[in-house]
């Protein structure tokens, strides 16, 4: 594999944490500090766009910025499957940003510096993740992260926030601090190094498969943004964040994080060989079906619409870690695709949520009957974005579960397969529904003051713009699949 | 002037100190420029004097040009290269910082203030350089009365704690001078290095076993190493903040740094982890120190006695790393060191700021602070994601090597009680946040202007304490110049 | 037995400096009057003093100052005819230390006196128990 | 606590015995202590120094940087002292008493009211009790006496047991004599706070500051030698006068931290009558 030595990783991760003095600076004129956040975002998509060309030669950047003992460095490594990731959340800044301000002028938020700010860092944190090149460095960022959604998940300041943020930080900071901090260490001193390699760094070193089975699972829930069961209650009590935070962070950037260190576990530490040797791979596809069903089935028995969907993106991630701990090549790739499409569909859904509740102040289902005819176009990208979750054309949602469920196949595990599409038939059975009462059920007459009409331009275009481009994607997957199936292509070689 | 290094550094303040004292009688405003220019000659001092080391190994510096064992000598090397730096440059931040508290405080009592301060970093500047035994006793000595001096200085129940204080600093110095004074009727000797020499013949000798007991419980009574730290807590609380800002984060440090000479040069590895082979309990002890330790900080309602308690349980920290007895372990000892040391004036500096505004550091004093003081809160948030291990602070490099220590020396628990005081940091630090950040509760959706009054520090007080952030992540980012350039190098060759 | 006495007594010295330093240990620790303790302190560091000059001392030798000293310069001088000055010149340095931790432990009691009006430590307590 | 004071009393007591028994018996001289430096320092001190005082000249020279921190520790402790208890003068009115000197009436003044300093009068203070007049007659008489004995050991400290600190001592035990047996302000009359913690700070820098001429005479820090130059005379009497410099300024100090300890701790920092 060819690498160029470039700045450019660091640039894309540094350029939103540029722009916080100035955000600071110019907190007593919303428009200016706003115009910063725009700069930024922009920038940085540039930033990563500009790296693509390369990637998808085959070539990879590589960047070492301080080195602290052998093996262990403030590194990056731009691969197929960091690019990828990156791409959609640098991405879905832009768009989430255009969101931010709407929904928080429209609500007359509180401390919408200390927002934009923090909100700047979890970008920065989000794309270092991506391009990390050793397990330190994504914890580095991973913690970076979970510190600074903090400020972000509790935004509210009062009491409700309080508890969610404790449960928040109890998840998140405590299991990476109780769980992938010593696994990282024992891994550092049985392998000497914390590179991520092809192969594997635990491969060929002297662990006991009873040690590698801690180890893993010490990662697999110590990464504990990934949700997977019994690790997953922080992300619904995240939900009282305003919600261009759960849009973002809570459907994109922060779980994604999560699942995408178990990615990077599976494949760069422990290696598809030494996974699919001791079975270990199949140990972690059973506990994120687990989550799968569960999730899915506590979705359908839900009223607030975030947490519903809080729940589905809890069933959501475990489809990714499932795709890869599947280890068959078709399987890899459904799961790292997955990383874009969720991300499209997910973050979709929540702007709707979000533009509800800007207009009308409701946070249930049960209160929503009939709001498709005031609000038809919120309401129909909640449709289109709810098909592309379940896995329906015409939306992205459905190659990344057409890659899943031949990956099944591949490997021979026609009991996932039915997981996945018993799953899909439980997320139909609780998206549908809403969207059907929305527009065939007619409104009780006290359930809406007035007129209510659809949010504001801000809020309303981004989610048009995320539910288009949830269509296009089925049409034009590129460049989320070829990064995809380069990714699994330089891992199994074949 | 360069070779003079070692003598300015400790003479230039101790001058300076007697300059102060009567400066303070002539006039009370020129006290403070002269204490930050001696500290600054010590500080500029203290860096050459590493920079020496780096390109030319250690230094021996005779005192009266006698030769040692029969002369005091100074004798820097790559341990002490880097903790001379940390001292002196903790000790001027702090000095600057602590110009307003006591222009609010003592005003009358400028002159005699400073005075001690910069006597205490004498004392402590000579604890770390010399190379003579008993010479460091009467360092010590100097360090700790003039510490009592500056800590009897604040609340009422003050003068009670720091009383309690002297009588084990007492008990602790006198232990010290009683072990050496064993290894004086054994050996003969005085100097560090000659005694190191004379002693391999004796290893087997009960004198030499009793002294050097002796001496490591003459230390951690020093360090407040559990169960021997009840003294702690209290002194550094009720003292006022310009003084509990220097000698928390100095003192218990370099008594640290007394211990790990003691074993690494004295009494030598091979006798510490060999002959005696008592490591295994020693890190158990410390491993109850840091539990101990978190548990009572999580017990205290009162952010500067909650400190005071991670204080203690860092210390368990260190000494549990050095007792490893192997260079994982030590390197995070070393590098605690200076981690520590850093991360506890970033802490206590945040105090001396609200308590200078706030005129109280109980929790129910810290609500609102968020948006009265946000740069100090700011700077706090920093100091206390790297005492939790939050990389790319210092805290987490010194915690790495702690824990990969642990793990070589097969020390699981050590390894536990390290991941368990950093959860339960996390719980202590964000409660604090919490209060700071949520409480007076906005009402529902948090939609109202909380009426954020800012009432922020006198930027003397934010300069340093935005310094020391910094620091912490710079210290943190270049871990890896520190520990191969001069840490690998403190450890004796050979060693695991 | 006989062997046991008169090692016994031939490091007779050890035995009073222990004995002294224990009794100002227990001092300290035990006695609930502030000014004892400092009492109790004072004989520990004396102790400890008693127990360097003792090791000074050498069979048949007399002070360390020279005898025919200036104009007799090639008086030849023999080490065992003096005794070591060494452990002298140290507790020169302690009994300094003592004195001045003496002060200071004094200045802090006077201190403590003035707040609580008593040296008791358990009525002092109780007094920061009550507020 | 009796309990565990007394637990802890026999277990460091054990070990203390414990390793007594390896130690060489009391006055042997074939203890290391006795044939490691003490030989060298007995025969060499007198070429090496010209004192022959051995502890004298250990203390002030070989190993002088000890004694240099041993005046620091004292002065420090001064000035934990003074830091500590002094309660700075305050101008708030306050009932004043007075003493006419010759007739031993008493006066009282109302608040904000004083007298100017007089010989006739003496403030005292409401508790005042009178001197004893033998007692204060058979002091004055004593302190030119101890004051003089406490110069010639400060001088003889090369030939004889003493040197700065029994000197200091003595001189300073005069004055708290004074304080004694008068009252602590006609001891502060005769040597004023401000004088007294001068002086302190004054002995000290006389010991560091001939350490430090040293070191800008291009050799090592207290290195006496370097004097040589500067008093014209050989390098090894110059060790034996840089040793008289020193002591003096140890004397300085030490006498003036023990008078400023003394009204310190006397008067509670109030510096009203004293004991």
């Amino acid at each position: 594999m060819e690498t160029i030595t470039s700045i450019k990783p660091l640039l894309a991760v540094l350029v939103s944490l540029l722009i916080i003095p100035l955000v600071v600076v110019s907190s007593r004129s919303p428009n200016v500090r706003e115009s910063w956040t725009f700069v930024a975002a922009v920038a940085k998509f540039l930033i990563v766009l500009s790296m693509l060309p390369v990637i998808l030669k085959g070539t990879e950047i590589v960047y070492t910025v301080v080195q602290f003992m052998p093996g262990a460095a403030i590194k990056f490594r731009v691969d197929a499957l960091g690019m990828l990731f990156a791409l959609v959340s640098s991405s879905l800044w832009i768009i989430t940003s255009a969101y931010s301000i709407g929904y928080m002028r429209g609500l007359k938020e509180h401390g919408q510096t200390r927002y934009f700010c923090f909100f700047a860092i979890c970008l920065s944190a989000t794309i270092g993740a991506a391009f990390s090149a050793n397990l330190l460095t994504l914890y580095l960022f991973y913690e970076i992260l979970s510190l600074a959604t903090y400020p972000l998940v509790t935004h509210h300041q009062d009491l409700e926030a309080r508890s969610s943020g404790r449960k928040y930080l109890l998840y998140v900071v405590g299991a990476s601090i109780g769980l992938v901090l010593p696994a990282m260490l024992i891994c550092y001193n049985l392998a000497g190094t914390l590179e991520f390699s092809k192969n594997g760094i635990l491969a060929g070193t002297a662990a006991s498969p009873s040690l590698l089975f801690i180890l893993l699972f010490m990662f697999v829930f110590g990464f504990a943004k990934s949700a997977i069961m019994p690790m997953h209650s922080w992300l619904p009590a995240a939900m009282v964040a305003p919600t261009p935070v759960s849009a973002l962070l809570h459907a994109v950037a922060v779980v994604k994080v999560g699942v995408f260190s178990i990615i990077r576990i599976l494949t760069g530490v422990f290696g598809i060989q030494l996974l699919s040797s001791s079975h270990l791979g199949i140990a972690v596809c059973c506990v994120a079906a687990f989550t799968i069903l569960v999730g899915s089935f506590i979705a359908l028995s839900q009223d607030g619409l975030k947490r519903l969907l809080a729940f589905s993106t809890i069933a959501q991630l475990s489809y990714i870690v499932l795709g890869v701990a599947l280890l068959s090549p078709k399987g890899m790739t459904g799961g790292m695709l997955h990383i874009a499409m969720h991300a499209f569909g997910k973050i979709t859904l929540f702007f709707c949520a979000g533009a509800i509740f800007v207009a009308t102040g409701k946070k249930n289902i049960s209160e929503m009957i009939g709001i498709g005819r005031r609000m038809p176009v919120t309401m129909a990208a909640f449709f289109i974005a709810s098909l592309s979750i379940i896995g329906v054309p015409p939306c992205g949602g459905f190659i990344s579960k057409w890659y899943l469920a031949l990956g099944t196949l591949q490997a021979h595990q026609i009991g996932f397969l039915v997981v996945l599409l018993f799953s899909s038939l439980l997320n139909a059975a609780y998206f549908i529904p809403i969207t059907y009462k929305a527009f065939f059920c007619r409104p009780e007459d006290a359930m809406f003051e007035n007129k209510v009409q659809e949010a504001p331009a801000f809020c309303v275009v981004p989610l048009v713009i995320t539910a288009t481009i949830s269509v296009i994607l089925l049409f034009y997957p590129q460049p989320f699949l070829r990064l995809a199936r380069m990714m699994v292509q330089s891992i199994t070689g074949a | 002037m360069n070779e003079q290094y070692p003598a300015l550094l400790v003479i230039v303040p101790l001058l300076s100190a007697l300059v102060i004292s009567v400066a303070g009688w002539v006039n009370k405003r020129l006290c403070f420029p002269i204490a930050v220019a001696a500290l600054s000659v010590s500080a500029w001092s203290s860096v050459g004097l590493l920079f020496r080391v780096l390109n030319e190994g250690a230094i021996v510096y005779k005192l009266g040009g006698w030769p040692p064992p029969m002369g005091i000598a100074y004798y820097i090397d790559y341990l002490n290269g880097l903790v001379l730096p940390v001292v002196s440059i903790v000790a001027l931040l702090n000095l600057i910082s602590s110009k307003k508290i006591v222009e609010q405080q003592f005003p009358d009592k400028a002159g005699p203030f400073y005075t001690l301060y910069v006597l205490m970093v004498t004392g402590l500047l000579g604890i770390v350089v010399t190379g003579d035994a008993f010479n460091l006793y009467v360092l010590l000595e100097i360090a700790s009365l003039t510490g009592y001096g500056l800590l009897a200085m604040g609340e009422e129940r003050a003068p009670l704690a720091t009383l309690n204080y002297l009588y084990m600093g007492t008990i602790g110095a006198c232990f010290y001078l009683l072990g050496i004074g064993y290894l004086y009727i054994v050996t003969g000797s005085l100097n560090m290095v000659d005694i190191a020499r004379l002693l391999p013949p004796l290893y087997q000798s009960k004198a030499v076993l009793a002294a050097f007991i002796i001496c490591m419980v003459g230390m951690w009574l020093k360090m407040a190493f559990f169960p021997l730290h009840a003294w702690l807590p209290n002194a550094y609380t009720y003292a006022n903040s310009a003084s509990s800002g220097l000698i928390a984060p100095l003192m218990t440090k370099v008594m640290v740094y007394v211990m790990i000479r003691l074993i690494l040069t004295v009494f030598t590895p091979a006798f510490v982890f060999s002959t005696l082979a008592v490591s295994h309990y020693i890190v158990w002890l410390a491993c109850i120190a840091i539990v101990i330790g978190a548990v009572l900080a999580l017990k205290e309602r009162n952010l500067k006695k909650m400190l005071t308690y991670i204080v203690v349980a860092e210390v368990g920290y260190m000494v549990g790393g050095a007792w490893l007895g192997n260079r994982a372990g030590l390197t995070g000892a070393v590098l605690h060191i200076v981690n520590d040391a850093l991360m506890t004036l970033c802490v206590f500096l945040v105090v001396g700021n609200i308590v200078y505004k706030v005129k109280g550091y109980a929790f129910a004093d810290l609500k609102g602070l968020f948006s009265k003081m946000p740069f100090t809160m700011g700077a706090f948030v920093i100091g206390a994601l790297s005492i939790i291990g939050v990389p790319p602070t210092c805290g987490f490099f010194s915690k790495w090597y702690l824990i990969l220590g642990a793990i070589q020396a097969h020390q699981y628990g050590f390894m536990v009680a390290l991941l368990f005081s950093s959860l339960i940091n996390v719980v202590l630090f964000f409660r604090v946040f919490e209060i700071g950040f949520y409480e007076p509760f906005s009402d529902h959706e948090g939609h109202e202007h909380h009426p954020a009054v800012m009432a922020e520090a006198p930027l003397t007080m934010l300069v340093p304490l935005y310094v020391v952030a910094i620091s912490l992540i710079l210290v943190g980012l270049y871990t890896g110049d520190i520990v191969n350039h001069i840490v690998q190098f403190v450890i004796p060759k050979g060693f695991m | 037995m006989t062997d046991l006495i008169s090692t016994v007594v031939a490091k007779y010295n050890y035995w009073i400096y222990i004995t002294l330093m224990m009794i100002g240990l227990y001092a300290m620790i035990a006695k609930n009057n502030l000014v004892k303790k400092i009492v109790g302190m004072n004989i520990f560091q004396t102790a400890i003093i008693l127990f360097y000059v003792s090791i000074g001392v050498k069979k048949g030798a007399t002070i360390p100052i020279l005898e025919h000293a200036h104009g007799h310069e090639h008086h030849v001088v023999h080490a065992v005819d003096y005794i070591n000055p060494l452990p002298h010149v140290l507790m020169l340095t302690a009994i300094v230390v003592g004195v001045a931790t003496l002060g200071v432990a004094l200045a802090l009691a006077i201190r403590i006196y003035n707040n609580y009006n008593t040296l008791e430590e358990d009525e002092i307590l109780a007094q920061i128990r009550e507020k | 606590m009796r309990i565990i004071g007394l637990i802890i009393v026999v277990v460091t007591g054990a070990l203390l015995i414990y390793a007594a028994t390896d130690f060489p018996a009391w006055s042997d001289p074939a203890s290391p202590a006795s044939t490691y430096l003490s030989p060298y320092y007995i025969e060499k001190t007198m070429e090496e120094t010209s004192v022959p005082n051995i502890v004298t000249a250990v203390l002030a020279d070989y190993r002088g940087f000890d004694t240099m921190f041993e005046t620091t520790v004292i002065f420090s402790a001064g000035v934990v002292c003074f830091f500590l208890l002094r309660i700075p003068r305050r101008e708030e009115p306050e009932i004043r008493y007075y003493r006419h000197v010759l007739t031993g009436v008493t006066i009282q003044l109302k608040e904000g009211y004083k007298i100017p300093p007089s010989a006739d009068f003496e403030r005292i203070d409401a508790v005042w009790t009178p001197p004893d007049l033998i007692i204060k007659t058979g002091c004055r008489i004593l302190i030119p006496f101890i004051q003089l004995f406490g110069l010639y050991v400060i001088a003889h400290g090369h030939h004889s047991p003493g040197g700065g600190f029994q000197g200091g001592v003595i001189l300073g035990a005069s004055i708290i004599l004074l304080a004694i047996s008068h009252d602590l302000r006609t001891a502060v009359r005769r040597m004023s706070e401000k004088l007294i913690a001068i002086l302190c700070a004054v002995g000290v820098s006389i010991y560091a500051g001939t350490g430090a001429l040293c070191l800008l005479l291009k050799q090592n820090f207290l290195d006496y030698s370097a004097l040589a130059g500067v008093l014209h005379v050989d390098p090894i009497t110059a060790r034996s006068h840089g040793i008289l410099m020193v002591e003096i300024g140890v004397g300085i100090a030490v006498l003036a931290t023990m008078i400023w300890i003394y009204n310190n701790i006397s008067s509670a920092g109030r510096y009203r009558q004293g004991l």
